[in-house]
């Protein structure tokens, strides 16, 4: 096999073709910049999410008569545990020094002894921040005897995480729609392609050139048009991204990945697409 | 080299060829006459293995119809040469362009071709010519480029389907001394055809189609008896 | 009725036509014979005016090449009957609809159509075909049917430009007589092609271009001479 | 000229280039979404910003010595001004009850006298809220003898402004980009139908059909187009704007007319896409 006549042969189809490839390649330019700004969405709304539920905070009330040591050895505990980012101890006293200041009332004028337990406040990773997780894990600390009772923002969690779902599901579908319809237009170029180059084919299957050599050119074509399509749609999506950066949203999160990501998809969609379209139309 | 046993094409519930049993030997010459829809280009197509019949057997040198794979087609091919009506060259290269095409295209290299392509050339007489336009040429050039190309793999056997109907009877002439030429130096050659006058110019073995079968071998002697149509 | 006054065609810097004058009269049969390339289809594309002359004048009926405006060309179309070699017929449509087609094109009604395609189908034999599929039909059906369009606009010139290129000897015959029958119902005729055999069987006034002009009148009883080529 | 035949023409146009039909249209989708969302962006950016605008204060302070019939005069003036949403009077005494609460200290105690002028708190309407006609506004106002000094907050209201400008002009750049895709991709399609119905085309002609007869269903195949990519972009739209509602952002703007803008765009550009290609391949 001949890689320059190859080569040549392929830089003829680009020309013969060449409005319609054009045309393809804008179009998975603009496909591939949607699927890169779900992308961006789906990353920079999993930030924000995140770090809500870093301000989650779980506290677990202590049961009244539980000694220094056995907070002690619970802390620890806690601390160990994986899921667990941060633990902070709040003494009785603590406990009633925090209720003055928000309530404004001195409670030790009104009742002899504190009322007050003390607690823990526990903030987790936000990898097992799920509200699953969370209940889970809570399950787990209420068992110990000397926790008394273990509460947080049950709703707001479970709001965020379901719309989360929702969002992500839909991202999801319409990047699966969007690699269809990328397909499809590289299938579609191709078709035209070979269909502009039929005379030629039909001469090359007449003096017995291989069905092999007579494919690669296609697909070799259908991978340029998704390596195009990927470089331009990094593009777009440099320029998108500093002009977010810069107007509304400074701490706005870039994958490192991105890139290669949409040059990845735009080449492996290319393949399928020119792939699909060179079995259906150039097979005996 | 060439046979057929009792071979049969359907299509859309309709024969288009019916119980077709034939022989070709090496360096033969058979012309193959018959009106339009008798099945002339439908029998050619089947040697050359564009079509594989529905039922029968065709034997083309070790290939054998009834158990080719796709992929050994282009290798079959590559030992028939096969010329059209309408020569089927590539417009936008010169003439050759258009035949060393054919060579780059099954995987020679640019030095192998040079050689082979202004050997055939000269063969065909356009030696002088060889980087004309394809616009530049005669109708009956064309067809010398055509055959040129059909000739580059040295095949055993050379198709024509109609190669003169597009050229005055001067042109057709020339054609077909070409063809004698070729035939007398080894091929064998199969060509379909409406214009009788040929066969009495250069008298052949002659196959007469109709409705999908070989209806009779006409005997050379007998060839007026064709013409008074 | 039809008439060349020093017509010129040139293409890219080369001659293709070179000072054509030329009559043709109401009702006339005229052959145009010569090698390819002599410009044969080029003359006939100018009368039916797909192409304008780079110098001289084409005049037919009313119409003029040098002043007539695209818009018009359609009305010409209407008065000039063309038919080809390779029928440029529907092949997804029957007989009725090819035909048909062109009457539904320049705007006539479903109505209208249809006993206009009757008439002319029985004209050229094919009334009981009419619902036939495009691939039912033998190359000389399909000549009629591409007759039988032309005819529809009852047009005062048939054009044809090697309507037997693709037939059998006997369907060219039959073509031959079709077009002779046509030809005495007063629609003049003109035809191209390399078929020599066709003027012996019907004589009619034959031109021989060669290189781009009108190289001699051949006289009907010479005949004989060129067709010892 | 008989409409019937032309359709049903024009239906087997439709057949016979299905998938880049199909393909164009979806494109154009896309394509339209986009300038969908770019508007979207464009109207809600303003939207936030005008209520930035809207909490901009101009602060007039006045002459020490005018008197109070002058201020009621000047007030009036302007509350009169159609350039002006809001103004509010602040008194000395004010002024000094405000410092107070601010800074914690009793400037009583240290000075002998209230120190701080009287001023009027001006809010423009935001239509009058750009740098320029807010330094006019300005401008004029210290011309009045009664005012002493005008402040505003002239650093963000210029930055908020130009990058306004700068996000309108690329996103009205992209939005050009789009349309001049969105008019390639029918040119694109039309000259596929033409060059796939080439032979058709060839025998009407042959057979003396016009000109105009032979163009009108491509023209009316391109409006098809521009039609179906509108209807599905706002299809998305709908779906888009509902979900970024729900989970981010309940306050989004959907201007009313978006969905038939988009839909007059489609068939604007599927109007000019489809004409240039008509005219370009087939006229004599
Ligand atoms: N792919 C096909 N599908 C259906 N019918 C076909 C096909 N190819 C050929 N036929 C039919 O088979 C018959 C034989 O066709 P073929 O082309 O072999 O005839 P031919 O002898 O070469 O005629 P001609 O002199 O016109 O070239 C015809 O009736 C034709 O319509
Ligand atoms: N569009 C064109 N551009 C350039 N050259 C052309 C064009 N059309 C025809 N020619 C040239 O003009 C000459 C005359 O062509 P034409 O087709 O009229 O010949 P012809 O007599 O009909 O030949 P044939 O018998 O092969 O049909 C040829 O040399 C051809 O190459
Ligand atoms: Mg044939
Ligand atoms: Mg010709």
């Amino acid at each position: 096999m001949n890689i320059l006549f190859t080569l040549k042969e392929g830089m003829i189809n680009l020309k013969r073709a060449r409005l319609s490839a054009v045309v393809s390649i804008l179009s998975i330019s603009l496909a591939l910049s949607l699927i890169g700004i779900s992308l961006l969405a789906g990353e920079n709304l999993r930030d924000i999410f995140d770090r809500v539920y870093q301000q989650v905070e779980i506290e677990v009330f202590l049961q009244p008569g539980v000694n220094a040591g056995k907070i002690k050895q619970l802390r620890k505990k806690l601390a160990r545990d994986t899921r667990v980012t941060k633990v902070i101890y709040i003494s009785r006293e603590k406990a009633l020094e925090e209720f003055q200041k928000n309530f404004g009332e001195d409670l030790s004028t009104i009742i002899e002894e504190n009322p007050l337990p003390a607690s823990f406040r526990i903030i987790l990773d936000p990898a097992n921040a799920s509200p699953k997780l969370i209940e889970k894990f809570v399950a787990q600390i209420s068992q110990y005897p000397e926790v008394q009772e273990v509460l947080y923002q049950k709703e707001i969690i479970n709001f965020l995480h379901k719309y989360f779902r929702i969002a992500a599901i839909a991202a999801s579908l319409f990047a699966l729609l969007l690699f269809v319809v990328i397909t499809i237009l590289i299938f579609n170029t191709i078709r035209l392609t070979i269909h502009s180059r039929r005379d030629i084919i039909q001469i090359m299957r007449l003096v017995g050139a291989t069905n092999w050599f007579i494919k690669s050119p296609f697909l070799i074509e259908g991978m340029i048009q998704g390596i195009a399509g990927g470089i331009i749609a990094s593009g777009i999506l440099y320029l998108f991204t500093n002009l977010v950066r810069d107007i509304i949203f400074p701490r706005l999160l870039v994958p490192d990945y991105m890139n290669w990501f949409l040059l990845g998809i735009g080449i492996f969609l290319g393949w399928i697409g020119s792939y699909i379209s060179v079995n259906r139309y150039l097979d005996y | 080299m060439i046979e057929f046993f009792n071979v049969s094409v359907k299509s859309k519930n309709r024969l288009i060829l019916r119980e077709i049993n034939l022989k070709i030997r090496k360096g033969e010459f058979v012309y193959l006459i018959g009106k339009t829809g008798a099945g002339k280009t439908t029998l050619l197509r089947l040697i050359y293995m564009d079509l594989i019949p529905t039922a029968g057997n065709v034997l083309v040198d070790k290939f054998s119809s009834s158990n080719i794979r796709k992929r050994e087609i282009p290798y079959l091919r590559r030992k028939v040469g096969v010329i059209f009506q309408d020569f089927k060259l590539l417009p936008d290269r010169n003439v050759y362009e258009n035949v060393a095409f054919s060579l780059r295209v099954i995987g020679k290299s640019r030095r192998e071709v040079k050689s082979r392509v202004l050997s055939v050339l000269t063969q065909v007489g356009l030696n002088h010519k060889r980087y004309h336009k394809y616009h530049m040429l005669s109708g009956g050039e064309k067809q010398r480029v055509a055959i040129a190309r059909a000739l580059i793999n040295e095949p055993f056997i050379l198709l024509a389907d109609e190669p003169t109907g597009n050229l005055d009877p001067e042109a057709s002439k020339d054609i077909l001394n070409l063809l004698e030429k070729i035939n007398k130096s080894g091929t064998a050659v199969c060509m379909a055809t409406h214009n009788y006058k040929l066969i009495t110019w250069a008298p052949h073995r002659t196959l007469l189609m109709e409705d999908g079968f070989i209806k009779q071998e006409i005997d050379p002697d007998n060839l007026n008896q064709i013409l008074e149509l």
